[in-house]
């Protein structure tokens, strides 16, 4: 098991983000779509990796419910991209079931009935290879 | 012949900074405290076209790795059109030492106003790297300049 | 020989603290010319200048390294001191140790060693020091003020007031600037242009004001004390002297369709036109590009009814060329585009504002006589929204990087004044922080929210969506609750950032004055020089500096006239002494030099010079010492070396070079 | 060549001119050497053929602080180096009756030995005025001979058109010989690894023996004091010992003539170590020509050369990087 620490990091360097850069102005937050099914806001997933409790997030049931549609990218004006940060976290995920890539036979069982379709779509793109 | 792996290689770099804009940003870069190399050494000129490409050849006759000079934005220049010369006279020199044989990474020319200190600091980090993946300067220095 | 003492300066410890001083003092006894080195706590201060003159007297010394801060910081500060120990002020050099070295490196060795470099280089320069002698040149006793908004005007008037001449250079047809359209002000709600017009006309009346508008600057040359400056006086169309400002012309004239520069696009005027009622001066320009006479030839409905016979179709810009001691600028700002940000639907509704355009609304003067209403349908809303923040603080490309400082405060302003006019509107500001530092600025703020019942809900908004039924959905956030809003408002208001006028840019060049990468002009101190540029004779006066609010730009504009004064009070400057010179046995009298001289500092002449016994009519380069302003541009052109710089010359770079490749 | 003897004679009769600078026989057949004539008996040394290189207005500097005018004999491409000495005050045209004599490309003593030509006794096809094709060589081996276009100079393979840019009468004719790309050996190099050009350099610079002949004779190269003479950059004369004096000379030499030279070529014609020092020269003349706009020094008398001048737009020296 990685350190929280190490996992932080390594959500920085996937998502090539800075949290640091956030002034919370909550743009994000406003902008997403999913927000009132996220236990965990698209603004508070900032704190979170900059507190550094990885564990709260990759539990967080906003994880999957963010659609990728990344209008908080779009819009974010300190160039912070939460929607990054928690695709990050996805990714952190998955590769800590083991592998860096998913292969094709392992999706359906991964699949959670209420993911949504957008997600899917974004996963596809950025694994097909 | 193959240049020895020195893991204690330290570049010896010289930067020309004009007084109004790049010492000026440099100065800023030092009480931003944004840190940058000790292997930089700024020599003060009043404008970048003071900067003779006899300085940049004789730094280099002398063991500098690397030398980079910097002036004010073009459109800038204190002195009005100062950094138009030193920038055609720099494209001119740094094609003929490529030509010549020499690293075109070993010599920069950046323009950092005033109010770059960050740019002055992010210049030098990125310069110092260039010239340290470059290792020694061996094609330029006369020998016997070294003690 | 030289006989060089080097004087290590502590800085307390922001020098002390990451360089050996010690060490530096005690190798600087191994260089060649140094016959004292010692270091103090505060070098700069009475008892540091003090052990200068003392080792200065004791030691002999002929040259001095001070290895300190930047030269740009206490070069003065010891010249001074080495002149009154009776040294030539120009045989002192200063290694900078703090800014280059002590402040940015961590490791005491490293910085050490580093500081040893700065020193030897220093003293090899000082080795080849010189005694040099400033010349002096004249001063104009006239200032040129570039922009006519509150902050050029104040300038202006201070200036005046202590017996000075000045002239102002004013783009648009009035002076008044954004100040004029403004509807009140904060934190005391006056009304801008009752406590602004007054001033206009001040500055309209006074002996020794020049008021040039609808001018702009062409061309400046020269340097401090003895600028020269052409003014390009656009066709007004209009003749100043003959016009009255009876305003018969523009009730006629048939073209009414230009959007009004003055409204900010919300109304229309006519194409013979003064920006506003209270326009200083009170005398219309004819746009040329919306004229009908001037587009089609027929018209020429003015001229007919002027009855002063003022108007002059024939009229064609006119060049002034003026000369002046000092140059303030104070160009102002505008408001940036939003053209970037679609999601607050700037574009596609006539509902969504910028501050700015409230104020014209707010304005009794303005497109809807002072009726807060929807410009799409002309109804009162009932739920205002203010978005702050909206391009300022932003780190995207989109917007600026900066606090626009205003918006705080008059996005207050406007909801107070809303809600005090209107109390059945209900308004709501999405903030991201609210800023209040200022004389009763959070008392104002407070007095929003507390009084008068503004709702503030921290969160940006993150889009604004026009409905069919004509009301903007604005959906924002609220960090607060944790909760997402969505709401409808009649109106939207953005507080958009502001922005250095972009002709500023231009005008910089002109001056050669810095400029930083928002387009703000760089002050020669961010603490202590916050008026002058680093350019000698340029000063800076309001919102070109940085974003300030009023009270801020007419200090500011006080003070950038009293620097002004300061220099005009001056008979003489003294000039730098860092000149070029020629060297008669080595000029091949080629031209060149005089080719690249940006200041027209070098002539020839033909002159007998003795060439080891060789006596000849030669043709040689001389160069003007009061024009020269020591660029070095011929140095490097000049191919024999003939041409050097005193206090940069070609050998005292070199060995330079050399202390710090050894 | 008899015509303009004949019309030198005249001039000097005339007093129009004090003096005529041409060419005279030198002691083997190949080598004349530029001389003053004054009278009219020595004009019996008096040639102009084929090995008549050398170009002249360099010497104008010094003949135009004689008394009187001196009549100079200018090949098209020499009074490109006249109007550069012009634009630059070093001669005056008033001093000056310019003579504008016909070439149809100067001869390379060390191509013809090249070919292995030795033992030179006399060498015939170089007058100027034959139209020969051929270069007819008599040498103590018995005779050779080869083609004149194979033994032109090089820079007569670059030549910069038959016309001459300033003259004050134009005797015989001229013919443009350029039949070869003037950048190409640049571009050659150009194209090499770092590691190649460095060796390139290291080893045609190697030969140099500071012998300064590219220096004096070059018509941009006019200083009164050379840098590398005097004392203001440290830079006095120094013997060769280290690689690097000879490349800070050659860079130095070929950047204080940037912009000013006219590509003569002189440099490489007397450099005793056949040294190719014009491609210094041409690499700048080629960067200034694809980063400032197409140049030709001398071609007119506009003070401004580029080095001298500038443009708002000009490229960034990155761009050097950039091209790799």
């Amino acid at each position: 098991m990685k350190t929280e620490h190490s996992r932080a990091e390594m959500i920085k360097e996937i998502s090539g983000v800075n949290p640091l850069k956030c002034m919370k102005c909550g743009k994000c937050s406003a902008s997403c779509p999913s927000y009132n099914e996220m236990d965990i806001k698209p603004h508070q997933f900032v704190s979170y990796v900059i507190n550094e409790d990885i564990e709260s997030l990759v539990k967080s049931k906003s994880l999957w419910k963010c659609l990728s549609c990344f209008a908080c990218v779009e819009r974010c004006p300190r160039d912070v991209k939460p929607g990054k940060l928690i695709d990050a976290a996805r990714q952190i995920v998955v590769r800590e079931r083991g592998k860096n890539y998913l292969l094709a036979d392992d999706i359906p069982e991964l699949i959670d009935p209420d993911t949504p379709q957008q997600l899917l779509v974004s996963a596809l793109r950025r694994y097909r290879r | 012949m193959s240049i020895e792996k020195n893991e204690e290689f330290r570049p010896k770099i010289v930067a020309f900074c004009c007084n109004w804009c790049s010492y000026a940003g440099a100065d800023l870069a030092g009480s931003s405290r944004m840190s940058y190399s000790a292997d930089v050494k700024i020599i003060r000129v009043p404008c970048s076209c003071r900067v003779n490409p006899m300085f940049i050849l004789r730094a280099f006759e002398r063991g500098a790795d690397g030398v980079i000079m910097c002036g004010c934005h073009p459109g800038d220049c204190h002195y009005t059109s100062g950094n138009y010369y030193a920038r055609r006279r720099m494209t001119l020199l740094f094609s003929m030492l490529d030509y010549i044989g020499v690293e075109n990474g070993r010599t920069r020319v950046e323009w950092v106003s005033a109010a770059e200190g960050a740019k002055f600091s992010q210049t030098m980090h990125e310069f110092v790297d260039k010239i340290t993946s470059l290792g020694k300067n061996v094609r330029l220095e006369d020998l016997r300049c070294r003690n | 020989m030289q006989r060089i003492g080097v004087f290590v300066c502590h800085c307390g410890t922001n020098i002390a603290a990451t360089v050996d001083v010690k060490k530096v003092v005690e190798m600087a006894l191994h260089e060649p010319g140094v016959v004292h080195a010692e270091d103090y706590a505060y070098m700069c201060s009475e008892a540091g200048q003090e052990l200068i003159h003392k080792a200065i007297k004791e030691k002999h010394l002929t040259g001095l390294v001070v290895c300190s801060c930047s030269p740009r910081m206490h070069e003065t500060t010891f010249r001074n001191a080495a002149e009154k120990a009776g040294l030539n002020p120009y045989m002192v050099e200063i290694a900078n140790i703090r800014e280059h070295c002590s402040w940015i490196h961590k490791d005491i060795e490293e910085a050490t060693e580093k500081a040893v470099i700065l020193m030897r280089a220093a003293v090899a320069k000082v080795n080849l020091d010189a005694p040099l002698k400033p010349g002096e040149s004249r001063v104009t006793k006239r200032a040129l003020v570039i922009g006519g908004g509150i902050a050029g005007i104040q300038t202006a008037l201070d200036i005046a007031e202590a017996g000075y001449p000045v002239d102002i250079v004013e783009k648009t047809p009035s002076i008044g600037g954004r100040m004029s359209q403004l509807d009140k002000t904060f934190p005391t709600l006056d009304c801008s242009s009752c406590i602004l017009t007054p001033k206009m006309g001040e500055v309209n009346a006074h002996p020794l004001i020049n008021i040039y508008t609808y001018s702009e600057v062409e061309s400046v040359s020269g340097f401090v004390g003895d600028f020269t400056v052409e003014i390009r006086k656009k066709a007004r169309s209009v003749d100043m002297n003959k016009c009255t400002g009876c305003g018969v012309c523009q009730e006629k004239c048939p073209s009414k369709k230009t959007p009004s520069e003055f409204n900010r696009g919300l109304n229309t005027r006519s194409a013979i036109y003064t920006p506003f009622a209270q326009a200083v001066p009170n005398v219309p320009v004819i746009d040329r590009d919306a004229c009908i006479k001037f587009k089609t030839g027929k018209c020429g409905i003015c001229s007919k009814v002027c009855q002063a016979g003022a108007i002059d179709y024939d009229q064609i810009d006119e060049i002034v060329t003026e000369k002046y001691g000092a140059i303030v600028v104070a160009t102002g700002f505008d408001m940036i585009k939003l053209d970037k940000y679609d999601e607050y639907a700037y574009s596609q509704s006539k509902d969504v504002i910028t501050s700015l355009e409230l104020e014209r609304i707010m304005n009794a003067a303005g497109p809807t006589g002072g009726h807060l209403e929807r410009l799409s349908d002309g109804k009162a809303p009932k739920e205002m929204v203010f978005i702050q923040c909206v391009g300022s603080r932003c780190a995207d490309n989109r917007g600026k990087s900066y606090c626009s400082k205003i918006c705080c405060m008059y996005t207050a302003k406007h909801a107070m004044l809303i809600r005090d006019k209107y109390p059945d509107t209900n308004v709501t500001v999405f903030y991201i922080d609210v800023r209040t530092p200022g004389k009763n600025f959070d008392e104002f703020y407070r007095r929003a929210v507390e009084d008068y019942g503004v709702n503030y809900i921290k969160g940006q908004v993150g889009k604004v969506i026009p409905q069919p039924n004509g009301k903007l959905l604005v959906q924002g956030a609220d960090l607060l609750d944790n909760k997402q809003i969505l709401k409808e408002a009649d109106m939207v208001v953005l507080a958009a950032a502001i922005e250095p006028n972009p002709d500023v840019r231009k005008i910089a060049t002109m001056l050669t004055a810095s400029i930083d990468t928002n387009n703000f002009l760089t002050e020669a101190h961010a603490k202590l020089r916050p008026v002058e540029s680093p350019t000698a004779g340029i000063f800076l006066s309001g919102v070109c500096q940085g974003p300030k609010d009023i009270p801020e730009t007419v200090s500011q504009a006080g003070a950038a006239a009293v620097k002004a004064i300061g220099l005009l009070a001056k008979d003489k400057l003294l000039t730098n002494p860092c000149t070029a010179h020629s060297d008669e046995l080595l000029c091949n009298g080629c031209s060149q030099c005089a080719n690249v001289c940006p200041y027209g500092a070098i002539t020839y002449e033909d002159k007998e010079v003795n060439d080891h016994g060789v006596r000849e009519t030669r043709r040689i380069a001389v160069v003007n010492d009061a024009l020269c302003q020591g660029c070095g541009a011929c140095t490097v052109t000049c191919p024999s070396g003939a041409m050097d710089l005193q206090g940069f010359s070609n050998r005292q770079i070199l060995a330079e070079v050399d202390a710090i490749c050894r | 060549m008899q015509e303009l003897i004949n019309r030198a004679k005249e001039l000097l009769a005339d007093g129009t001119v004090a003096r005529v600078l041409g060419w005279k026989a030198g002691d083997l057949p190949y080598n004349p050497e530029p001389a003053y004539f004054e009278k009219e008996e020595d004009f019996a040394d008096f040639v102009y053929n084929g090995f008549c290189g050398a170009n002249l207005s360099k010497y104008m500097i010094e003949a135009s602080k004689l008394e009187g005018k001196t009549l100079v004999c200018l090949k098209p491409c020499d009074t490109y180096s006249f109007q550069e000495l012009m634009k630059e005050h070093r001669v005056d045209r008033d001093k000056a009756y310019i003579i504008g004599v016909g070439c149809k490309g100067k001869l390379d003593i060390e191509k013809i030995r090249a070919m292995g030509i030795k033992g030179i006794k006399s060498i015939s096809g170089a007058e100027i005025e034959d139209e020969a094709e051929t270069l007819t060589i008599d040498t103590i081996y018995g005779e050779k001979s080869c083609a004149y276009k194979d033994a032109m100079l090089e820079r007569c393979h670059v030549c910069k058109g038959k016309d001459h840019m300033i003259f004050d009468e134009i005797i015989g004719e001229s013919k443009d010989t350029k039949d070869a790309d003037r950048f190409a050996e640049v571009e050659k190099i150009e194209a090499m690894s770092p590691e190649d050009k460095f060796a390139f350099f290291q080893k045609e610079l190697s030969k140099c023996i500071r012998c300064n002949a590219c220096r004096n004779v070059c018509p941009a190269c006019s200083c009164r004091k050379c840098v590398f003479d005097s004392n203001k950059f440290d830079s006095s004369q120094k013997a060769n010992v280290d690689s690097f004096e000879e490349k800070m000379f050659h860079i130095i030499r070929a950047f204080h003539v940037a912009g000013r030279c006219t590509d003569c070529g002189e440099c490489s014609r007397v450099c005793p170590q056949g040294i190719r020092l014009h491609l210094f020269n041409r690499k700048f003349i080629k960067d200034i020509n694809e980063l400032y706009g197409e140049y030709q020094a001398g071609a007119d008398l506009e003070p401004r050369t580029p080095l001298t001048n500038y443009d708002v737009e000009d490229a960034e020296p990155g761009i050097v990087a950039e091209r790799g």
